[in-house]
């Protein structure tokens, strides 16, 4: 199918459609993008027939290319495809690859809350944390499973570990707690002078 | 009414059919919001400065000393009438000033031919100060010319997970820089909800205990960002509430120190 | 340009250098695709113009969409085009950063200057720099401590990060110095002619 034969509401669906899954780092349901889209003054009427045909499109395109348009339970997701992955890699030998920022925020919640369930790491994020995520964070060996909590269902407590704080440079856990408090501290004041110098004008 | 400063300027303050107009019509009303905030807008007494200067089309390297300190000090009255915390540079501005001036009225003293009085002139450091940071000012126009990740763009990087023998890079900045997308985040949601949950004072007691141990916790540890303002309030009365039943201890050491909170428990035994 | 209007090796190549430019965390010079490329016994005789064959059919197939593949400086990067952006920050919650003019400056002085201490920019800009400014470059990532000065009181010394060259698309430190240097003698010397010709008249 080709960019040609949508309708003008698709066409215009198209490119925000496209930069968000190429952008997104979490799949991306149908039902989520509907509802942001209707959202939206321009595309409040916007179906899903209408985002099926925009997703046909973007197939096509990436067709041939080294990545490809993946459906799951959880949703839309381009990933590069598995025979290219090496490729890929190989990137990585030259530059180490930075860290996810799903990754990253996992972290510094879990370094800031310890010990803390994957549950209450997801209520803070507002997003539910990967498998994958967390068997990165595990393979990094910077979280470790410290017992189980006193609630029903006993879901795993995560802490960080010594080798965190080697990674890191840093002494003691408390001197990590003690610098991720400091962030949120200069967060929250500087929102509060934000705030008031709007309050001026 | 209309300050004087607007209207005692020699270059015209607006242009209206090709007409420049140098004197405000009589009743024009300027909001004094409005001047609030073109005043406000000075990055400083050098940009007050250049502005000066631009806006009077004086040469920066022939600086005429006596019209712009009287220019800047009208500036500075002005700020201050409409109550504008003035910062100490304006103010030492004004002195230097008036220094520079006083040093120009000196009778020079008699000079040996042909000898360039450039190198005495008193107005050299602050000719050279306000050159170098009109020319920063260039530098941070190229910047802002520049199409900024995040701000004109976003580069599209598709994650993929790294084989495991790779051994990624991790710093404090990255974590740093997480949290703060975190808490962003979070401001924008509490912005946006319409209807919140509701926060059980009940069951934000039996968290705040579950995170409390003998080890005194700084009760920023306790505050939920993403539960927004009820959720401070309701942390804030859990901890008066526990507080009032001695279960808990609230420490201070010194004013506007961290508050330490802790189980009672070890203090009895302490 | 179609991909079936691409040679056998260009065809070949073409899912390995577009998994290459949605994935890369950094811009990706032709040169550096070339070498990787021909370190590998497949693509031993991969030219330039193979390359560019690739690029342009690629160029083609994200045309209407939210992304573009966009040269720079450093390399090629897919991004997410200006008009697109508001609707990618909306799925990430967030909205596009603005930077004051007190950033701006202090940004540039740094950059210029570096190793760098906060006083010394602050008797450049005549004015104190604002610890929330300080905040906001930190929290870009642009700016980083480099150790103290060796003087009295021992202050912080601040250097450019390798994402403030990433952000803003330059190749290296070296290349900001160099560029910012231009801009800052251009005006100089702009003045002096002025100057001079006020001298005159």
């Amino acid at each position: 199918m080709r960019f040609e034969g949508l309708t003008t509401t698709q066409q215009a669906l198209y490119p925000v459609v496209t930069a968000w899954l190429l952008s997104a780092q979490q799949p991306l349901s149908e039902t989520y993008m509907l509802r942001l889209l209707n959202s939206h003054q321009d595309f409040k009427k916007v179906k899903a027939p209408d985002l099926n045909a925009v997703l046909d499109v973007f197939q096509t395109c990436l067709a041939h290319s080294g990545v490809a348009l993946v459906p799951s339970d959880a949703g839309y997701r381009v990933e590069v495809v598995k025979d290219y992955l090496d490729w890929v890699y190989s990137l990585f030998e030259q530059s180490p690859p930075k860290l996810s920022r799903a990754l990253l925020e996992t972290l510094a919640i879990m370094a800031h809350r310890q010990p803390v369930t994957r549950a209450e790491v997801e209520a803070i994020r507002g997003v539910s944390v990967s498998t994958q995520i967390m068997n990165q964070l595990k393979q990094h060996g910077w979280v470790k499973s410290a017992g189980v909590k006193q609630v029903p269902g006993h879901p795993t407590l995560w802490v960080t570990t010594d080798k965190l704080l080697q990674d890191l440079g840093l002494s003691s856990k408390e001197r990590l707690i003690e610098q991720l408090d400091q962030q949120i501290n200069h967060f929250l004041s500087d929102k509060q002078t934000q705030h008031s110098s709007n309050l001026i004008h | 009414m209309l300050p004087p400063v607007l209207t005692s300027c020699v270059a015209p303050f607006a242009i209206v059919q090709g007409t420049p107009i140098v004197e405000a019509p009589k009743g024009l009303y300027i909001p004094p919001n409005a001047l609030k905030v073109l005043l406000t807008d000075f990055e400083g007494p050098l940009d007050l400065l250049s502005f000066l200067i631009r806006k009077n089309k004086f040469d920066i390297l022939d600086i005429p000393v006596f019209e712009i300190a009287q220019q800047y000090q009208q500036y500075i009255d002005l700020m201050q009438q409409l109550d504008i915390e003035l910062a100490g540079e304006y103010l030492f501005m004004a002195a230097w000033l008036t220094e520079i001036k006083s040093r120009m009225l000196l009778p020079k003293p008699p000079q040996e031919d042909e000898v360039p009085c450039e190198p005495d002139d008193p107005r050299a450091e602050l000719m050279q100060k306000l050159l170098a940071y009109e020319a920063y000012q260039q530098g941070a126009r190229w910047l802002d010319s520049l199409k900024i990740v995040g701000r004109d763009l976003w580069p599209i990087q598709l994650e993929v997970a790294p084989p495991t023998d790779v051994v990624a890079n991790i710093d404090l900045d990255g974590l740093f820089l997480a949290m703060q997308q975190l808490l962003q985040r979070a401001a924008m949601r509490s912005v946006h909800q319409v209807c919140e949950e509701p926060i059980e004072i009940t069951d934000k007691i039996d968290w705040v205990m579950q995170q409390l141990t003998d080890q005194p916790v700084s009760l920023w540890r306790l505050l939920v960002i993403s539960e927004g303002k009820p959720g401070l309030v309701v942390t804030f009365i859990a901890l008066l509430e526990l507080w009032r039943q001695q279960l808990i201890c609230l420490e201070q050491t010194e004013a506007y120190a961290d508050i330490l909170v802790r189980r009672a428990a070890c203090v009895l035994r302490g």
